[in-house]
């Protein structure tokens, strides 16, 4: 048996099948003479550019060593002065409403209350399946995620690149995207889903549109995305009818006339400077629900620069962006769904303390289907059937395994979320929600501590 | 050691309680008594008394209840209120010398009522007014403390044991239809006077045991509409939050109840009564960052009655009991027994379902 | 309560009592055997003298079989039916009364009327396990043996002991051996390799006379001998129906039911003849799961429930020292071939389906090609040029694929 | 019962059940131990071709012919599992003959072997079901 060492991305599909484990991947020892400041990989990003003349692309999230703040944060528990609740023996409450929640309560004429609440989505579980397309992700990734999201009743998100006719059945848990290449877009599909999402911008690559080559633009793909077979799919980096906030909120308004307010509006943005200033226009704009992604987010491809060095880390962005709203008075105007490498029931918990109302996972539901983030989305050969369109790799993804591995990765960190919220004392995740008190900081400076509006450990 | 509102400090605690539904005069010392079998629930860091009805003559008047660290303080305060209210009466609460009680700041009440002119400039309700005032002499006046702010009632607090701070403030003087008292068990405080329970804002009053999970949610939620949590205690949120859904939002007791003690989503699906189901999820859903987690037991005092909550897992012990016209309310049997030990019908309320008594009709408050 | 009676205790009569047992649990069954032995698996009888295998492993149901299935078994020889009595007569007069009679006789060995076999001093036939160790106890590595009749028993037989024998000859008046199941090309492959281990042949030539330990042959030449075993065929047992007038054919004539003529009688196994469904034709087909589906056939419909014995078929899986030939349905259609150095694989279609093949030196998988005889499967719904070269589902369409893979069995 | 059943839409052809089949029956702890440098004789196979693959193993059929058609009796249904009896069986390969799935093939021994569902192991899946990587072959009721 042989291999070819310049071919190997190190997708561990090898390794995983070796039914005797034989086999492993090992780092070439060929190295390139590198120290501090050129280490291999820039060197070799300087000897692909000379060659090709290019902008160096790439795929999932970025990779360089940036702080994690997750990692920075430690949650609480409860020990003698209060109880810890088991989430064995009481119920423990995970079940949330993301949408607009109106100032006041109304009463009719005999004094009973009025359900005011315009159109919320109701998750079992703080977690939803982030935009991937039908197009970056094959048929029975999409499919693997509908599944999944109805089972465990949350919901996914179908991306920029249309609604495929097979999944329409899967409405109730489905994010409709619109995009700045609105692909896909009419009616029927806007009124499929259980939300519309504008998606602004996407935190692995922020200010920057995208484009799927029209080799990809097959079959039900083309007939999804509703352009020709062949041509180049685009999207804008801005949606252009979109050049301000006045007229983000004429968008958002044009969808809820379309959709006769029965569905909230999720306007999605990537994590950038000033995102709580962003944040605060978006909540006064009509939307329902704001989706910040962090720069760690992944994609099926990127420009290397962008992906890597545009964009915040979504706890900074979050704990800011929940403190504006709350200064302002308008928290309760939006709902804060906080995605951009969220890794563990952990990161969900800190997210949720930190301010978020819910999470977008992706990258994490690709690893569940298979992904060992091998990073070479954009070549579009993936070897576990996920990233790619050609027929005998996408069989390799049987939607049965890929939704029930979802299911039991969601479920594992249901139960893990229950754990930690049992620990804390608190049986429902509402009471979670902005709770900055179970968060402390470690090894954080003043500065990081007083954005994310925590403690320091043994403070 | 930094002081409440510097610092979070959990404590235990004991809650006793007691109303007459005919409104007939309760004594205050009957509630003081009340606590000494519960001596062991606090540490002496902290106790105090609500009474209501106890001001008949000023009952129209607000009657402010405030601790200052000087004379000079005081001055700065009284101008401060002179600006915006007319003070009908204001003098020292009287106080009787107990060993136990040291370090007293200055203790004043004054009865006030706030300037037309003020109020018509605002564009506020009195209330409202009444409370902004007090929020802002608590936040931003140095050495002033307001402890008590509502009309014909008044809290009686300090560090101590309980039966003690009773004696101090001469409670026995006093005539309410309803009382409420707490002794307080904080592991971890020099004992600030202001930070004794009960906490009150207006009228309302909420004494409390327990130590609430969902603090810092509620406290980040409820202080988007102009409260300020400047102590950190769970009694001061949980009285925020009553008076955000009571007077502001005018939702009714249970449905109040209803936010801060939700039933289980479980529970509430399982309803077969649809217009009421959907009521529970409407209300969860509208209010969710006010529902309290983690154990607590209160009994919200209020002009005219009394609600006793727990939380919904029942973390904290509350008994309830009744004799005659009066109802009982507290952490042990033993403090309802100490107030009437002929009491009947005691029990212990089910997590998440209020207790609310009320004076009963034509009975004047 | 019903009186099952079954004569004969080979495999149709265990199959009958399954097919009985399958049905119902209260009546009695009484087996009427005339081998003093437990049914056993009478085609093994050459794998025994090759010591392939024993005595033991030979039963063909585990000891109880008769006890656990409410049996009793009478080791005598029926002589004849009362139809009107319903009754069996055993050769010593016992009457055995039945509700339903399942006749499962099997078969004979033929012997022709050779001229001088009284003279043989060893003359043995092949059928049973009694011949073969009557033929054992006579073996020996000095003698030589001459079997006449070069069909399946006759080369089992010589396969059997070509290892305990100086030498075995084997004649037949065919000039190829299993004239009956195989063509010239597919016989002479099988033939080298008997040759090659050791066995001779004299085709299209027998014996027509004994002398002792002489045949003298039909060409005149003369074949000297210890041991003689006779294999030039077998006959039908049908004379218990044929004595009270049922339908007797080649074999006894039964419906699709195993019913014969005769009200309350049933017959199953080689001695009856049924319908080959690979060309309509009425024969006795003397195999074994044809006397075993029908024997449960029989007993089914004995017990009061219903059920066809569905498209019997002939096939012969039959192999010696190594190489194996696989045979089954008939031969009169359009041949398909396809041919190696040891191996050739025959196939016959008529009216675009399969009806017969021959397969030899190459048969993994023929079950395949046995089940499109037996379905009647249209060759227009798969690819028969590949099939016929591997036998496997790709030449399938993804639908019966699906069928075959996915659904019910 | 439960019984094996394919779908070539899910299969890779990846013949791990074949190396999975022949490990569980080599009644080794080793699958190398087992396998390695050996020719394997799995109870289960794939076939295909560059576009198709799909396993294929004893259905366990609830009227089995090999049963009826075994000269040795060797063959026989246990509870709904089709098995073979080793020590009686004579390699005659009349059960190869007549099985319409050509599911039975000899062992290195020269004695007829065929899929038993070696459902006793820890969690009662077969080898082949429990190793196929993607659910192409599943132990269910149907």
């Amino acid at each position: 048996m042989k291999s070819d060492e310049s071919k190997c991305v190190n997708c561990q599909r090898c390794v995983s099948l070796c039914p005797t484990r034989a086999l492993k991947i090992v780092k070439s020892d060929c190295i390139l003479r590198e120290n501090c400041n050129w280490q291999n990989d820039t060197i070799r990003e300087v000897y692909k550019q000379a060659n090709s003349g290019g902008v160096l692309l790439s795929s999932m999230g970025n990779p360089k060593p940036m702080p994690v703040y997750w990692d920075k944060m430690l949650i609480n528990a409860s020990q003698v002065t209060n109880p810890p609740i088991d989430p064995l023996r009481e119920p423990m409450e995970t079940k949330v409403f993301l949408g607009k929640k109106p100032e006041r309560i109304e009463r009719d004429k005999s004094g009973n209350l009025i359900n005011n609440l315009p159109a919320q989505i109701e998750l079992t579980m703080p977690v939803m399946f982030s935009a991937m397309s039908y197009g970056s992700i094959s048929y029975n990734a999409h499919a693997s995620l509908a599944r999944a999201a109805e089972e465990l009743g949350i919901i996914y998100n179908t991306g920029e690149g249309g609604l495929h006719e097979d999944f329409y059945k899967f409405g109730k848990n489905t994010i409709v995207q619109v995009a700045s290449g609105r692909f896909g877009v009419y009616e029927n599909y806007l009124n499929a889903g259980a939300a519309i999402e504008i998606k602004m911008g996407q935190g692995a690559k922020p200010g920057i549109g995208g484009h799927l080559p029209g080799e990809k633009i097959v079959g039900d793909i083309s007939r999804t995305r509703m352009i020709p077979e062949g041509s180049d799919a685009i999207s804008p980096a801005p949606h252009h009818d979109i050049y301000s906030i006045e007229d983000l909120r004429q968008l958002v308004f044009s969808l809820k006339e379309a959709t006769r307010y029965k569905k909230p509006i999720i306007v999605k943005v990537a994590a950038v400077h000033n995102i709580a200033a962003i944040a605060s226009g978006i909540a006064r704009s009509g939307a329902d629900i704001i989706a910040i992604d962090g720069f760690r987010g992944g994609t099926g491809a990127a420009p290397t620069r962008i992906r890597d060095n545009v964009g915040i880390p979504i706890e900074l962005a979050l704990a800011s962006v929940d403190k504006r709203l709350r200064d302002e008075g308008i928290r309760n105007n939006v709902s804060l769904v906080a995605g951009g490498s969220i890794r563990s029931a952990a990161d969900v918990v800190k997210a949720i303390a930190l301010g978020a109302d819910a999470c977008y996972i992706a990258t994490a539901a690709l690893l569940a289907l298979g992904c060992h983030l091998c990073r070479t989305c954009q070549s579009g050969k993936c070897n576990w059937g996920i990233a790619t369109q050609k027929p005998e790799l996408i069989k390799r993804l049987n939607p049965d395994i890929g939704s029930r591995r979802l299911v039991n990765l969601m479920t594992a960190w249901k139960h893990e979320i229950k754990e930690i919220m049992g620990g804390m004392g608190i049986n429902s995740i509402e009471a979670l929600k902005g709770n900055r008190l179970m968060l402390r900081g470690v090894g954080l400076n003043e500065k990081e501590l007083e954005i994310l509006g925590i403690s320091h450990a043994g403070e | 050691m930094e002081l409440e509102g510097k610092i979070r400090i959990p404590s235990g605690c004991a809650i006793a309680a007691v109303i007459s539904r005919e409104g007939n005069p309760i004594p205050g010392n009957l509630i003081s008594e009340a606590m000494r079998p519960m001596h062991d629930r606090s540490n002496g860091l902290g106790g105090g008394f609500a009474g209501y009805g106890i001001y008949p003559a000023y009952k129209d008047f607000y009657a402010l209840h405030i601790f200052f660290d000087s004379r000079s303080t005081r001055k700065d305060c009284e101008a401060f209120i002179k600006e915006h209210f007319e003070i009908v009466k204001a003098e020292i609460i009287p106080t009787e010398k107990n060993r136990a009680i040291t370090d007293e700041p200055i203790i004043w009440r004054y009865f006030v009522s706030p300037l037309k002119s003020t109020l018509a400039d605002l564009q506020l309700d009195e209330k409202e007014f009444v409370v902004r005032t007090v929020v802002k002499i608590n936040s931003e006046m140095k050495g002033a403390y307001v402890f008590s702010s509502g009309k014909n009632m008044g809290t009686f607090k300090a560090v101590g044991y309980p039966e003690d701070i009773g004696e101090y403030y001469r409670l026995g003087e006093y005539r309410g239809y309803s009382w409420t008292a707490h002794g307080r068990y904080p592991t971890n405080t020099p004992g600030w006077w202001g930070g004794a329970h009960p906490f009150t804002l207006l009228d309302y009053s909420v004494v409390h045991n327990g130590e609430i999970s969902s603090y810092d949610a509620n406290r980040r939620f409820i202080e988007m509409f102009g409260y300020k949590c400047t102590l950190q205690t769970d009694t001061e949120v949980i009285t925020y939050i009553m008076d955000y859904l009571l007077r502001r939002q005018r939702l009714s007791l249970e449905e109040a109840a209803n936010v801060v003690a939700a039933p289980f989503w479980s529970t509430i699906e399982k309803n077969r009564n649809i217009p009421e189901r959907d009521k529970l999820i409407y209300l969860r859903t509208m209010f969710s960052s006010l529902l309290i987690t983690g154990p607590f037991s209160i009994v919200l005092g209020f002009e005219g009655g009394l609600m006793a909550l727990n939380d919904r897992l029942k973390l904290r012990s509350l008994v309830v009991g009744e004799k005659d016209d009066r109802v009982f309310m507290a952490s042990e049997e033993a403090a309802i027994r100490t107030m009437e030990p002929n009491a009947e019908n005691i029990w212990a309320p089910a997590g998440g379902e209020p207790v609310i008594v009320t004076l009963g009709e034509g009975v004047e408050n | 309560m019903d009186k099952f009676v079954i004569i004969g205790n080979g495999v149709a009569a265990a199959g009958c009592i399954e097919g009985i047992r399958s049905t119902e649990n209260e009546g009695r069954i009484t087996v009427i055997s005339e081998e003093k032995h437990p049914v056993y698996c009478r085609p093994l009888i050459s794998y025994y003298l090759e010591e392939k295998t024993d005595r033991e492993k030979m039963k063909y149901r585990a000891d109880g079989f008769y006890e656990s299935n409410g049996c009793s078994v009478i080791f005598k020889k029926a002589v004849s039916i009362d139809k009107s009595k319903r009754h069996v007569i055993l050769e010593d007069g016992e009457k055995v009364s039945y509700t339903s009679l399942c006749v499962a006789t099997g078969s004979s060995p033929f012997v022709p009327p050779f001229e001088g076999l009284d003279t043989v001093k060893h003359c043995f036939s092949f059928m049973t396990i009694d011949d073969a160790e009557a033929l054992k106890k006579e073996l020996s590595k000095d003698k030589d043996v001459l079997i006449i009749g070069a069909g399946l028993i006759g080369l089992k037989c010589a396969e059997g002991i070509g290892d305990r024998a100086k030498s075995v000859t084997v004649c037949d008046l065919a000039g190829r051996i299993l004239s009956s199941i195989l063509d010239d090309d597919c016989a002479a492959i099988m033939q080298k390799r008997l040759e090659d281990s050791g066995i001779a042949f004299m085709l299209g030539d027998s014996a027509v006379k004994f002398d002792g330990n002489k045949a003298i042959m039909k060409s005149g030449k003369t074949v000297k001998f210890d041991i003689l075993v006779i294999a030039v065929g077998v006959r039908a047992n049908s004379a218990l129906i044929r004595d009270i007038g049922g339908n007797v054919n080649r074999g006894i004539t039964v419906d699709k039911y195993g019913k014969t003529s005769v009200k309350n009688i049933y017959a199953a196994g080689d001695c009856t003849e049924c319908v080959d469904y690979s060309d309509g034709m009425n024969k006795v087909i003397a195999i074994m799961p044809n006397a075993y589906i029908g024997g449960f056939t029989a007993g089914v419909n004995m017990a009061g429930g219903k059920t066809e014995f569905a498209n019997p078929i002939p096939m012969n899986s039959i192999g010696f020292f190594g190489i194996h030939a696989m045979t089954a349905g008939s031969y009169d259609g359009e041949l398909f071939e396809d041919r190696s150095e040891n191996t050739i694989r025959r196939f016959f279609t008529k009216d675009g389906r399969l009806i017969g093949f021959m397969l030899v030196g190459c048969n993994e998988r023929a079950g395949i090609y046995t089940s499109l005889i037996r379905e009647r499967i249209p060759l227009s719904t798969l690819n028969f040029d590949m099939l016929r070269k591997t036998a496997d589902f790709t030449s399938f369409s993804a639908e019966s694929r699906k069928h075959v893979f996915g659904g019910e069995i | 019962m439960k019984r094996i059943y394919v779908n070539e839409e899910w299969c890779l052809g990846c013949h791990l059940c074949e190396y999975n089949c022949a490990f569980a029956n080599s009644g080794l702890k080793d699958m190398v131990e087992a396998l390695k440098g050996k020719p394997i004789f799995p109870r289960i196979h794939i076939e295909g071709n560059e576009k198709i693959s799909y396993a294929v193993s004893c259905r366990h059929c609830t009227d089995p012919i090999c049963v009826k058609s075994c000269i040795a009796g060797a063959i026989s249904n246990k509870d709904g599992v089709i098995v073979v009896d080793k020590n009686k069986c004579v390699g005659c390969m009349t059960c190869i003959l007549v099985c319409p799935y050509g599911a039975l093939a000899l062992n290195e021994n020269g004695v007829m072997q065929k899929c038993e569902l070696c459902t006793r192991n820890s969690d009662g899946t077969p080898a082949c079901v429990k190793g196929c990587p993607n659910n192409a072959i599943v132990f269910e009721e149907r």
